[in-house]
C-alpha cells in the first residue's frame, strides 16, 4: 500500500466536486425516503467507471494499490451529495478481501463494478471494540444474523465474519444462493439499512483463525476512518451554510453574524473544526503506511471519535444558530444533519470507540511500548 | 362542570397521585400513550374530553373556571404523573396559555365564550407570533391590521405557528398602529381560523412531522371585540402572558421524560452498575433534578408574587439545554441502534428532533441570554 | 429536628454578616498562609457567644434544636471572611455525637464552647462513598491513623471511626490522652489540615454496629450539605466580583461588561449560580425533615455534585474574565479561589458524590423504591 | 560554538532522540527536574549553559547562529523528550522568541551583539507589551519614548512583565509617536535593565511565585541603536514575533505534562482500567494527542511558508483550553489530596495555577476568538 500522491489527491477531488455539482439532489433524497435501494451518490457502475472502485484495490488485481488514503478524500467529497453511498459499503467489502487476501479474481471484478462484495459483521449495537459473532460456519455452510449491513441492496456477495470451532473465520456468501435473505430498515436519513438472515447458506471461508481477526480488524479500522472523513465533509458544509446564514438573515437592523456573542459561537466552531481537519489530514497522511495493529486502531479510534465529537457539536450550534430555520426538513442542513445522525452510531461511536483505544493501550503495554 | 370536586391542594399526595392515576388508567388508552410526537388533535380528543369531563383539562386555573386551582407543587405533581404514564402531548395551547391571559385580561363575554369551549376542546387554539422578519426581535412585526369601523382588517404573514394547520383558532399579534414605537401599536387579536382570506402551510420539522405552518392573511375581517385587551396594547397582553409560558417553557417534564428513557435503556443493557454510564447517568439525573428544584422555586414565586421575574430566563435556558444533552446521551448508549428510524416508545431520534425546538422557540436562549446579561446582572448594553 | 424559621434564620444571617463585616482581613489571611491554627473566622470562644456552637445541638442540652439548615446559613454567610473555619470542624464534632445519641454532657459544654470534639473519620482521600476505617479499636483503646482532620487545632476530643471485631464503631479520644499525636498540613487556601495518629489511645465507644455506620453517614452527609453552602457564599461573591469588574474594566474605548460575548458568559454562570442557589434553597428547607438515609444522602449528594459543578465553572471562568489580575494572589478574588480549591475535594468531590448516589440508588432499587 | 554538529534533521530520529536524552541525563541534575514551577535563573543556569555549550539551546535558530536547524517535527520530538524527562522551564525568552526576530530585523551589530549574550546566558530577557490600560487591546499602550538626539527618553509603566525582576534585558513596546493611528508610532526597544529609572515590582501569582512583575520607567535613557527594526515600526516586528510566540503559546507540551501526571496518578490508584476513569483519561489523551496533530501541521506550515496565517488562533486556543480541563481533572482524581499544598512533582496545584495565564496571556482566548470570527470566518464587525 501506498499514500496517495498529492496529483492525485487532487485530481480524485476535482471529479467527486464535479460529480456532486451535478448530481447532488435533496428533493429526490427527500422523495427516496424509505426506499430501497434509495438515493445514491452513485450507482455502483458510475462508481466503476470514475474509478473509485478501483483505488484501494492492489495493483496485481487491477486496481491503483491505494488505500485508506485515496478513499478517504472521495468519502470526504461526497456529502455533497450529501451521502457517499455505496462507497462506504463496498469499500468494506473489498477490503475485506484485500486483507483476507482473497485471490480467485474475485478484486478484479470489483474493480469492473461486476462483482459487489459487502461486508456483513455485526450483530448487535455495541459490537465496534470488539466483535464476536454467534454467526456459526461449519462444513461449508453459515448460519446467523447480521444486522447493520450497509449497502446490502448492491451486494453481489457478503463476506460475513462467523465461529468455526470457536476460531474466527471470514466467509464469503453468494448473495442470491439458497439460505440468504435480507430485510430493510430505515436510517435517520431515510436510506436502507439491512438484517442478513443467514440459514446454512453455502459458503467458503477465505481467512480463518488470527488472519481472519486480523483481517476483519484492520478492515474496520480502515472504515471508521472512511465514516470520519465522511463526516469531516459534512462538518465543513454545515459550516458553511451556518456562516452564509449569519452573513445574511437580520434580526434587531443588522446582520446576526456582527452580533459577538454568535460570532464566539461560530469562531469556537471553527476551532473545532480545524483541530478535527488536522487530525484527519494527519491520519490520511499515514494510516495506509502504519503496519502495526495497536497503533493503526488507535489512530482511528482518535480521529474518529474527534469526528463524531466535532460532528455532534456541529450539529447542535448549526440548528441553533440557523434558528426555526434549523429544525426544518426544508432547508439543505437537514440532509446533512440526518445523514451525521445515520453515520455517528455506525463502526462505533466515541465512547464505543474511546473504549477499543483503551483496550488497545492495555494491550500495547502489556506488550512493551506505549502510545 | 361538576363543583363537588375536593381541594386539589389539600387531600393527601397519595391520595391526590391516586386519582390522577386512576383518571389515565381508565381514560387515556394504551395505544395513545408513550408516544414521542403530537398526534393529530382528533386522534386524542377522546382523552381530551375526558379530562375536560372531570375538570382535569385546566389544572392550574382558578376552580370557577373549571380548573383545579393547583398550587405550583400539586401542579408539578400533576404533570410528572401524566408523564410517568405517558399520556400524549394535547393540543392545548388555549386552556395552558391562552386561558389565562383571557381570565386577566379579557372581557366577560370573552370569558363567557371563550373559556368553556377551550376548555371542552371544541376550539383548538395556535399562537400567531413569529413572522419571517420577525423571530428574535418579534417587536418589529409587520402583520398589518387596519382599523376599519367595527372590524380590523389583517393582511400579512405568520410563519413557525405551531399546529395552525389543526387549529380552530390563533391568538396573534397584529400591527394595528404604525406610528409610534416599535412595541406600541400591537393588538392581541383572537382570530377565527375558518374566516375567508387566511391560508396555511404545513412546514415539516426535523421529524418529519407537520409541527409548525406559515399562515397568510389576505383581507382577513374579525371584528374588534376580538382585541384582547386594550387596542394597540397587546404587546402588554403578550408579555403578561410569556410569564406563564416560561414557566411551561422552563418546565423539566421534557428533559425528565429522556431520563427514564435512558433510564430504561441502562436498565436493559445492564449499563446500571457500569462505573462510566453509572457517573453518566447520575450527572444527567442530577441536571434534571435539580432543574426541578428550580423549577418549583418559580413556580412557587408565581403563585405567592402572581409574577414571574426576568431571572426565569435562567430556567429556560437550563431546562432546554439539558433536554437537548440527554437526547445527545440517548443516541450514544444506545450506539448502532440510534441510526435507525423507528417509531413508538423505542424512537431514538424523537428526542434528537423534539429537543432543537424549544431552545429557540419561546425567545431563543441567546436572547434570554440578553435579558439576563441587562436586565439581572446589569451590564451595560452592547452597542 | 425542625426547620429554621424565617424570622431566625434572617437574623443569622444579619449577624454572620455584620461580623464578616468587621472581620474579614485579606491581609492577615495572606500573612498567617502555613500557620497553625492560622486565620479563621472567628475563634472558638466567638462563634460560642454569638450562639454558632448551639445551633445545631437538640434543646435539652442546651442548643437551639435546628440543624444543618441553620448552621448551612452561617456557613454561607462566612465566606465573607473567605473561609468557615473553625466551623464546619466543629459542626462535624458536635453532630457525630448528636447522631450517636451521645448524652453524658459534652453537648452541653458544646453549646458554651468549653468543649470542642472534632471528627475524625477520614483515611484515604477517596473514603467519602463508602468509608471503611484500617483504625482499630479493642479494650477501651485506639490504633490508627486519620487524615484530613479539619480544625484539629481546636479540637478537645476526636470523635474517631474506627472497626471493633470487623463491625463499625465510634468511640471518643480526649485530644490530649497519651497515643494521640497530630500533625498539620497546609491546604490550598494556607490553613492546617490534619494528620491524626493514634497509638493505642484511650477512649470511649459512643456508638456501636448500625448505630455507629448510621451516626457516621448522617454526619457526613450534613457535613456536606455544608460545605456546599459554603461554597454557595463563594460562587455569590465571586460573581459580585466578577460583575464589578466587567462594569469597570474598560478596554477599546468602552467598560468590557458591554461586550456581548463576555455578556453571555457571565449570563451563563448566571444560569448556574441561579440553578445552584434553588438547588440549595431546596435542600436546606426540608434536609432537617428527612429521616430516610438514602433519600437524606441523595439529596445532600445531588446538591454537592451541583455546588462542586458549579464552583469549578465560576472559579475557571472569573479567572478568565478578570485577565491578568485574575492569576494574581493580590486581589480579593483569589482569596475565594484558594478556599474553594480546599474545599471541592473536602468531604467527595463530584465524581465521589455521584457514586456515593448510584449506590443509593441501588440500595434503594434493592428495597423497593427510587430515586 | 562548534560547527562539527551532524544534520539533525537527517539522523535516524531514534539516534537523535538518544542523543537529547544523553544530554539530559549527563547534564541535567536531578534535582532540577519534574519541578512544576520555574527556578529563578541562577539555579537552573549551569543547565543552561551545558545547552548553550552543546548548541542546544536554540533548536529552532539556523545553524549558522548557534541553533539546530530543527525541522517542526524533529523540534517536537526535541520538546517531547525535554518533557518527557521534566527538565526545567528556563528563562528563555529571548532565544525562543527575541532571538528570530533579532536574526529577521536585526541589524548585523545587533545580531553580532545580542545573538551570543542570549545564546550563552548572559543576558536574560523579558517581554514588555501590555500596560495597565493595554491588555487586550495592546494597540492603546502608553508608555512614553521621547527621541531626543541619539537617543530614547522612556517614562511610562509596564505590567505583567514575566520575569522581569530577574531579567537583565527587556524587550518592549514604546509610543514614540501620537500622531497617527494607534498602530502607528510603536517602536520595538531592546532596553537594558541595568539602566537608571528603572524600577521593577514583582507581583505573585495565585501560586505564590513572583511569575510577572509591574516595571516603572523614570526618564531612562535608551540609545536609539537598541530599537529593533525602524523607529516607530514596531507593530510590524511585534506582529512578526507573534507568530513564532503563537506557535509556542499553542503548543501542547503543557497539557501533554498534565496527561503524564494523570496517568500516574490513575496508574498508582488502579484505575486505568476502571470504565469512568479510562473513557475520561481517553479523552483527555484525545484532546492532547489531536493538538499534537494541530501543532505540528501548523509548525510544517510555518517552515513551508515561513508565516504563521491567523488560524492559528484555533491552536492556541485550543492548547490553552485543554491544558486548563486536564488540571481540573487532576484534581478530581486525586479526591482530598487535590485540597493539599504540596511541592515538587506531587504538586497537584500547579497545574491548575499554572494553567490560568496561557488562555490570558499571548492574546486572550477571547481576543483570538474575535480574530477567528473577523479574519477567518470573515463575520462582520461587531459595532
Amino acid at each position: 500500500m501506498t499514500i496517495v500522491d498529492p496529483q492525485t489527491a487532487e485530481m480524485l477531488r476535482e471529479t467527486v466536486a464535479k460529480h456532486c455539482e451535478r448530481h447532488a439532489d435533496g428533493a429526490l433524497i427527500r422523495a427516496s425516503r424509505g426506499d430501497v435501494p434509495g438515493a445514491l451518490a452513485a450507482d455502483v457502475a458510475t462508481m466503476a467507471e470514475l474509478g473509485w472502485l478501483a483505488v484501494s484495490v492492489p495493483e496485481d488485481h487491477g486496481g491503483l494499490g491505494l488505500g485508506v488514503s485515496a478513499t478517504g478524500i472521495i468519502a470526504e467529497g461526497l456529502s455533497g451529495c450529501y451521502s457517499s453511498d455505496p462507497l462506504t459499503g463496498l469499500f468494506l467489502g473489498a477490503r475485506a478481501l484485500v486483507h483476507a487476501q482473497e485471490s480467485d479474481g474475485l478484486l478484479a471484478q470489483v474493480v469492473e463494478g461486476s462483482a459487489t462484495p459487502v461486508l456483513a459483521w455485526q450483530e448487535n449495537a455495541h459490537d465496534f471494540a470488539s466483535p464476536l459473532p454467534a454467526t456459526e460456519y461449519r462444513n461449508g455452510t453459515v448460519s446467523g444474523t447480521k444486522r447493520w449491513v450497509a449497502s446490502a441492496a448492491q451486494a453481489s456477495h457478503f463476506v460475513v465474519s462467523a465461529r468455526e470451532d470457536g476460531r474466527d473465520v471470514l466467509v464469503l456468501v453468494d448473495a442470491s444462493s439458497d439460505g440468504v435473505s435480507l430485510s430493510f430498515g430505515t436510517r435517520a436519513d431515510g436510506t436502507p439499512i439491512s438484517e442478513l438472515a443467514l440459514t446454512s447458506a453455502p459458503s467458503t471461508v477465505i481467512a480463518r483463525g488470527s488472519d481472519a481477526t486480523r483481517a476483519l480488524r484492520r478492515t474496520l479500522d480502515e472504515g471508521t476512518i472512511l465514516v470520519a472523513a465522511e463526516l469531516m465533509g459534512h462538518i465543513d458544509r454545515m459550516m458553511k451554510l451556518v456562516l452564509e446564514h449569519l452573513n445574511t438573515r437580520k434580526q434587531f437592523g443588522k446582520v446576526i453574524g456582527s452580533f459577538q456573542a454568535l460570532q464566539h459561537r461560530a469562531s469556537n466552531m471553527f476551532v473545532h473544526q480545524r483541530l478535527t481537519r488536522s487530525v484527519l489530514t494527519t491520519t490520511l497522511g499515514c494510516a495506509d503506511l502504519i503496519t502495526d495493529p495497536v497503533e493503526f486502531g488507535q489512530r482511528a479510534a482518535r480521529l474518529r471519535a474527534r469526528l463524531n465529537d466535532t460532528t455532534q457539536l456541529v450539529m447542535r450550534e448549526s440548528i441553533q444558530l440557523f434558528g426555526a430555520m434549523g429544525i426544518t426538513d426544508e432547508n439543505e442542513l437537514s440532509l446533512h444533519i440526518k445523514r451525521c445522525l445515520s453515520l455517528l452510531g455506525y463502526l462505533g461511536n466515541s465512547t464505543e470507540q474511546r473504549r477499543y483505544w483503551t483496550a488497545l493501550s492495555a494491550q500495547s503495554a502489556r506488550t512493551g511500548d506505549t502510545n | 362542570m361538576t363543583n363537588s370536586a375536593p381541594d386539589w391542594n389539600e387531600i393527601p399526595e397519595a391520595e391526590f397521585r391516586a386519582t390522577i392515576r386512576e383518571c389515565i388508567e381508565n381514560e387515556c388508552p394504551a395505544e395513545l400513550r408513550y408516544h414521542p410526537y403530537r398526534f393529530p388533535p382528533e386522534v386524542t380528543m377522546p382523552w381530551y374530553k375526558a379530562l375536560h369531563r372531570r375538570n382535569f383539562i385546566a389544572p392550574g386555573w382558578p376552580v370557577e373556571y373549571g380548573g383545579m386551582g393547583l398550587n405550583p407543587s400539586r401542579h408539578l405533581i400533576f404533570i410528572e404523573e401524566m408523564e410517568a404514564m405517558g399520556t400524549p402531548w394535547l393540543h392545548d395551547a388555549g386552556v395552558r396559555n391562552l386561558g389565562p391571559a383571557i381570565i386577566a385580561w379579557g372581557t366577560e363575554e370573552q370569558k363567557a365564550y371563550y373559556l368553556p369551549r377551550m376548555h371542552a376542546g371544541e376550539h383548538i387554539w395556535c399562537q400567531g407570533y413569529s413572522e419571517p422578519s420577525a423571530g428574535s426581535d418579534l417587536a418589529s412585526l409587520q402583520c398589518d391590521g387596519r382599523l376599519d369601523g367595527e372590524n380590523v382588517i389583517i393582511n400579512g404573514q405568520k410563519i413557525w405557528t405551531t399546529s395552525a394547520h389543526v387549529a380552530t383558532h390563533m391568538f396573534g399579534l397584529i400591527r394595528t398602529d404604525r406610528s409610534g414605537k416599535k412595541q406600541e401599536g400591537i393588538s392581541f387579536m383572537l382570530i377565527d381560523m375558518s374566516l375567508p382570506g387566511i391560508t396555511v402551510r404545513p412546514i415539516a420539522n426535523l421529524g418529519g412531522h407537520p409541527d409548525f405552518c406559515e399562515v397568510f392573511f389576505d383581507n382577513v375581517v374579525v371584528p374588534q371585540s376580538c382585541i384582547l385587551g386594550e387596542v394597540n396594547q397587546g404587546w402588554k397582553v403578550a408579555r403578561s402572558l410569556l410569564g406563564f409560558e416560561r414557566i411551561w417553557a422552563g418546565s423539566p417534564r421534557r428533559a425528565m421524560k429522556v431520563l427514564r428513557q435512558l433510564r430504561r435503556e441502562l436498565e436493559t443493557q445492564g449499563l446500571l452498575d457500569d462505573p462510566l454510564w453509572a457517573d453518566r447517568f447520575a450527572k444527567a439525573s442530577f441536571d434534571a433534578l435539580d432543574a426541578q428544584d428550580m423549577y418549583t422555586q418559580f413556580a412557587d414565586l408565581v403563585r405567592t408574587d402572581g409574577k414571574v421575574g426576568v431571572e426565569i430566563s435562567a430556567l429556560k435556558i437550563w431546562s432546554t439545554s439539558i433536554f437537548q444533552n440527554l437526547s445527545e446521551m440517548l443516541l450514544e448508549v444506545t450506539g448502532s441502534r440510534s441510526t435507525l428510524s423507528t417509531s413508538g416508545e423505542d424512537d431514538l431520534l424523537a428526542p434528537y428532533y423534539e429537543s432543537r425546538a424549544p431552545t429557540i422557540f419561546a425567545g431563543t436562549n441567546e436572547v434570554h441570554l440578553n435579558i439576563l446579561a441587562r436586565s439581572v446582572l446589569g451590564l451595560a448594553k452592547s452597542e
